[in-house]
């Protein structure tokens, strides 16, 4: 299980340091909200999961996709604006999508997607399927209306679902506490008559947690979970930089979050050769994926009037 | 096809022969399940079906819009109600920033049949929040599909085309329409996208009527006649995608062209169709348009102010006149009765 | 206190009762939400405000307005559509407005008040005011975004205004637990770190209770407080009927409502010729306000376009 | 009026101005007291005017919305900052149902001095939701103005209108303008609706060209002299109310009208342009017409198909050649790298 957990983490560490260091040369046609730091959220919730579970994200979802079995070439090739990417050039890192991998869509929008996951999560108990479907969403997300008329309608029709509140603290620059009075996201949703828990950032708390959840969905009890994630993001809002010189936050208060990085920590809990192999199988494919993005075309000019409707 | 029902029959029989043909079709909506069943439109419905594939939901209209674009991306083909097009207003969210742009956006992998009812109507004293028709936004937006039918056949062609259409269809019911009764064949049959119709045969202007301003247009067409002038009338039925081309077909035999909206006409449905008529005949033919839709204010609910906010069949009558004729004549129609077929009592 | 509260309770019912009468007559030019069975509420809450304190509403308001000091003549002519009504005839009886008494705005669009009352309110604040606001809706509006959003901004600028959730179970003909997963407003609001209680149909509670919220207000304590009043609609949601006939409710449900009538109790706690002096005056001063807006004239066609701009 | 300074700061100045005026002018929005301050618009207010008059906000467009009304009603004049027009989709009930309604329906007892800044952007590969234009929303529905002022001129004199106006305005800002620097004033001095500018005379087309299409259409204007047409520019500046009659008077003399806008064109302020016109103009004068705008399709981030969704000068160019020549003629301009003057690199 560790091994699992490790490749996963350590991979959506190295794809999106790979970002870092490639976008600078402009080849990446989008702008890209990094999930380092926060990979052990979508990790842990992930790895509870099924192929045939369904996840809804933000446009900070590089971590959710890859974490849920999304490509990896076409996310790249995504990246770079290509024909051959996830949704051949239209979405861009914001809009990741993997029908096949349960990778249900990402909205630019923030809170636009915890309805769908709702949505979804009520066609599959209306079929009478075990699967379940998790959304993703930010602390921001819980400013806005539609996640309490989510929560509300989740609650009332007891769905399969499971909400991730990514509680990192920010919205872009505004501290949680400078938007809500109360440092209480679970809590709120408690009050729709919800099982709600706050957990620390450690993937395997997080995998324990959200996988009793999901093991009780799936024998058919009703739903749904609420987990408050703690985590923290080390680069800045949006693109490739750290950002504490604009003074909106501190190197201190970033620290400790550090010094408890889960992709180290989960590397510590392996044998050294096994912890290499797996990480030259990522780096291999984390190349490929980059020369497979690199070498594929964009898109021929056509292709702006298809997608339109069926 | 002799058998007459209603507008309000014809929707719920649409619905009903495609909740029975196809258990992804599922119908909610705030009080769709309620004693007084969306005006009839969905009478009967939950209790055969069930309220899992009927129900009335809280008051949440942006959620439950998002709620229906997840169903339909779980392959189910939601139904969503609203009993005024006002509330969707706190759906634009989801339906401009989601619905019109999911399957474009995520290249091809999802799409989304849904299609999102909303009633439209005339005020009767319910003024500012409880009239307006907001068609031409979703016009405006690429990846939307807009019907508006006037008559039972085209409500239960349109809503059944808009069903299984695969893509997201904003579907617009007048509530004076929903007491119109018309011929509908009992078998379904669908009214796709493209082809308006021409409702009276003309020569010498072009009357097109969108939603119930249909029906004025139709009146209107009759007061003309009285005074000696064939209109041509045209009922666009689908205003999203436009079929631009019948109508350009029409002015370019009568080179005179009115709008008539049920809507305002700043960044309307009728300057839309005027723009798109001159740019079809510019150099080919000359035209004369006029547009008419609501007056350029709130709308106002004490009836000695409603009755001027709104067109009707004199007053699109005149005006078709004056343009047939060059100049404004001052001519006024005398009301007649016998062109009221339809009795409307609020408020609905 | 109790003549007051008698005469307020007294108007309000009477008014409507009247409206009841005239509605068959067509004379009424707008749809007619009856507060009949809800008196208590305004009632209640409005004997604690000041000329200066500002309430906004629902289009159920006929009670609110009149509570709270607005022009009976002017609400009349306004449902005849008449020039010389609170809006010229341009509001009906959904949108009463009575700027001068502190009636800022009544909405037809559910919930849609409820933030204009905080931002009153953060006006209040900023300029050191100790006026208060008071937010009414219903149960319904408590299921809109808006309102916990509206919430959470209160509770985060500790702004000067009471909540007040007319609670009568039900949005049109769907009951509160066919929208809510639990009957719990004001626990919903208590997240927020908002005092919040719940209060019985009960005129002297609700005024005491939110009189004491209005003096810690005015004592310049931080806002906001939440009320979810207990309460029950008499007639439809729309029209001048009983609908016991629709079958959603049963008159069994009414009967302890109409029981606690808080009209009759009022009236009960006054001296009788006390009593009959405070009901003819309100009856010459209803038959005054209906013949009012039967001798005035409709707006002039002009008036169409007047009052969209300055 | 030699001082030369951005949009960005002409914007910034307008508001320090009537915030130190006017104790009533507060500002707040996502993220406007940030490190960021909004492109640099709102930079040092909120230290300047302290958290009370300038504060960011929750994620909470709808409510902050209603807030925002409610201040104006108690007297204040709020300016309500959103860096992106489309999360305005989450605001549509309060801006169309309440804003646009609110003096009309309760008879002039009440105004709401409010101005709503939004932003609009080229994608630069943000694609669907990030890069919409949705001005003809706020042109259809009475009761809104619209300015989408051009140059750092009018971005100061419009907002210093807008912030004094009694009534709600939505104030429309391209980003790639925010980087373009003009002659502005220092004193204040407003930029009243009602009159638009022309920017270029010309007497072969005219070219109406809105929000940063006002600059590829001044691009246009110059690659056209080179094809040996003048082409006569005109900028709306504000879209509602709109000053037809200066551009209807300008094709009375050009008797070509390009309309380019920044957004859709169905039912868009093209729509609405071109439809005026003709209107104005029938009978008078034959007219050749032409929209350009968004492709009909949602917004594309790779740069391969971005390019392709928005008009530039030299398409523009293409299209007014043909208007004058009366057809096709294949003609696209090189490019010209001196017309460049303006840099744009996202992601904003
Ligand atoms: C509705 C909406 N409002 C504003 C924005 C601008 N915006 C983009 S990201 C963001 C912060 C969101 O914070 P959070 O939900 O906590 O997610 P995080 O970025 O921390 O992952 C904001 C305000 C937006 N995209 N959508
Ligand atoms: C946003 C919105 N959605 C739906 C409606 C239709 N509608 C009118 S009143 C009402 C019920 C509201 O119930 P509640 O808030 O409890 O108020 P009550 O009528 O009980 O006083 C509904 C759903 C509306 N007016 N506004
Ligand atoms: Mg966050
Ligand atoms: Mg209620």
């Amino acid at each position: 299980m560790h091994d699992r957990f490790y490749r996963s983490l350590y991979r959506i560490r190295r794809v999106e340091e790979e970002i870092i260091r490639v976008y600078p040369t402009d080849k990446i046609k989008s702008p890209v909200h990094l999930s380092i730091g926060q990979e052990a959220v979508s990790v842990g919730v992930c790895e509870a999961l099924r192929a045939d579970d369904v996840v809804f994200g933000s446009y900070r979802s590089h971590a959710v996709y890859l974490a849920k079995g999304g490509d990896l070439k076409k996310m790249i090739a995504e990246l770079y604006g290509k024909a051959t990417g996830c949704a051949k050039g239209k979405a861009g890192s914001m809009h990741l999508v993997d029908a096949a991998h349960g990778v249900m869509g990402a909205s630019a929008v923030v809170g636009t997607t915890i309805p769908h996951a709702a949505g979804y999560a009520y066609a599959l108990k209306l079929r009478r399927k075990d699967s379940v479907v998790v959304s993703f969403f930010g602390d921001g997300g819980a400013d806005e209306g539609v996640f309490y008329e989510s929560l509300n309608f989740a609650a009332l029709k007891k769905l399969p679902m499971i909400f991730i509140c990514e509680n990192n603290s920010y919205a872009i620059h505004t501290h949680q506490l400078c938007r809500q009075p109360t440092a209480n996201i679970a809590e709120r949703a408690r009050v729709f008559g919800v099982p709600a828990e706050r957990i620390e950032d450690d993937v395997l708390r997080v995998h324990e947690r959200v996988g009793a959840a999901v093991k009780a969905l799936r024998a058919g009890e009703p739903g749904p979970f609420f987990f408050e994630c703690l985590t923290y993001r080390w680069k800045e809002h949006v693109g490739p930089n750290d950002d504490f010189h604009l003074g909106y936050r501190t190197r201190e208060e970033a620290d400790p979050w550090m010094k408890n990085d889960q992709v180290k920590r989960l590397a510590g809990l392996l044998e050294a050769d096994q912890r290499r192999r797996i990480e030259s199988e990522v780096e291999a494919e984390i190349q490929a994926a980059f020369a497979f993005a690199e070498e594929s075309p964009f898109p021929d000019g056509s292709e702006l009037f298809t997608d339109m409707f069926k | 096809m002799d058998r007459t029902i209603s507008y309000v029959e014809a929707v719920r029989e649409a619905t009903d022969q495609e909740m029975e043909r196809d258990a992804s079709v599922i119908l909610f909506g705030l009080d769709v399940d309620d004693p007084k069943a969306i005006q009839g439109t969905t009478r009967g419905l939950a209790q055969k079906y069930g309220p899992e594939r009927v129900f009335g939901t809280p008051l949440s209209e942006d959620a439950m819009t998002g709620v229906a674009i997840g169903m339909s991306l779980a392959g189910l083909r939601p139904i969503h109600v609203h009993i005024r097009m006002d509330f969707l207003m706190l759906a634009m969210n989801q339906l401009i920033n989601i619905a019109a742009k999911s399957r474009y956006m995520y290249g091809g992998q999802v799409h989304l049949p849904l299609v999102v009812r909303s009633m439209i109507g005339k005020s009767w004293g319910q003024g500012a929040q409880h009239s307006q028709a907001l068609h031409s936004f979703f016009m405006h937006v690429p990846g939307l599909k807009v019907a508006a039918p006037t008559t039972p056949y085209d409500a239960k062609g349109c809503l059944i085309e808009a069903i299984r259409d695969d893509d997201p269809v904003m579907y617009v019911e007048h509530r004076i329409l929903h007491f119109q009764k018309g011929p509908v064949p009992e078998p379904t049959y669908t009214v796709p996208p493209g082809k308006a119709r021409i409702t009276v045969k003309g020569k010498d202007v072009t009357l097109v009527g969108i939603s119930y301003m249909q029906v004025e247009c139709l009146r209107a067409q009759r007061y003309l006649e009285s005074g000696g002038i064939q209109a041509e009338v045209i009922d666009p039925i689908w205003l999203s995608p436009l079929d631009g081309e019948t109508i350009a077909e029409s002015v370019r035999k009568t080179g005179r062209l009115c709008v008539v909206d049920n809507g305002w006409m700043t960044c309307g449905a009728a300057a839309e169709i005027v723009a798109q008529v001159t740019e079809r005949l510019q150099g080919a033919r000359e035209v004369r348009v006029r547009r008419m839709g609501f007056a350029p204010v709130t709308c106002p609910p004490t009836p000695s102010l409603e009755n001027l906010f709104y067109p009707n069949a004199r007053t699109i009558a005149s005006a078709a006149y004056d343009l047939v004729k060059g100049s404004a004549q001052g001519w006024l129609p005398e009301e007649r009765t016998d062109l009221r077929e339809i009795e409307f009592r609020g408020p609905f």
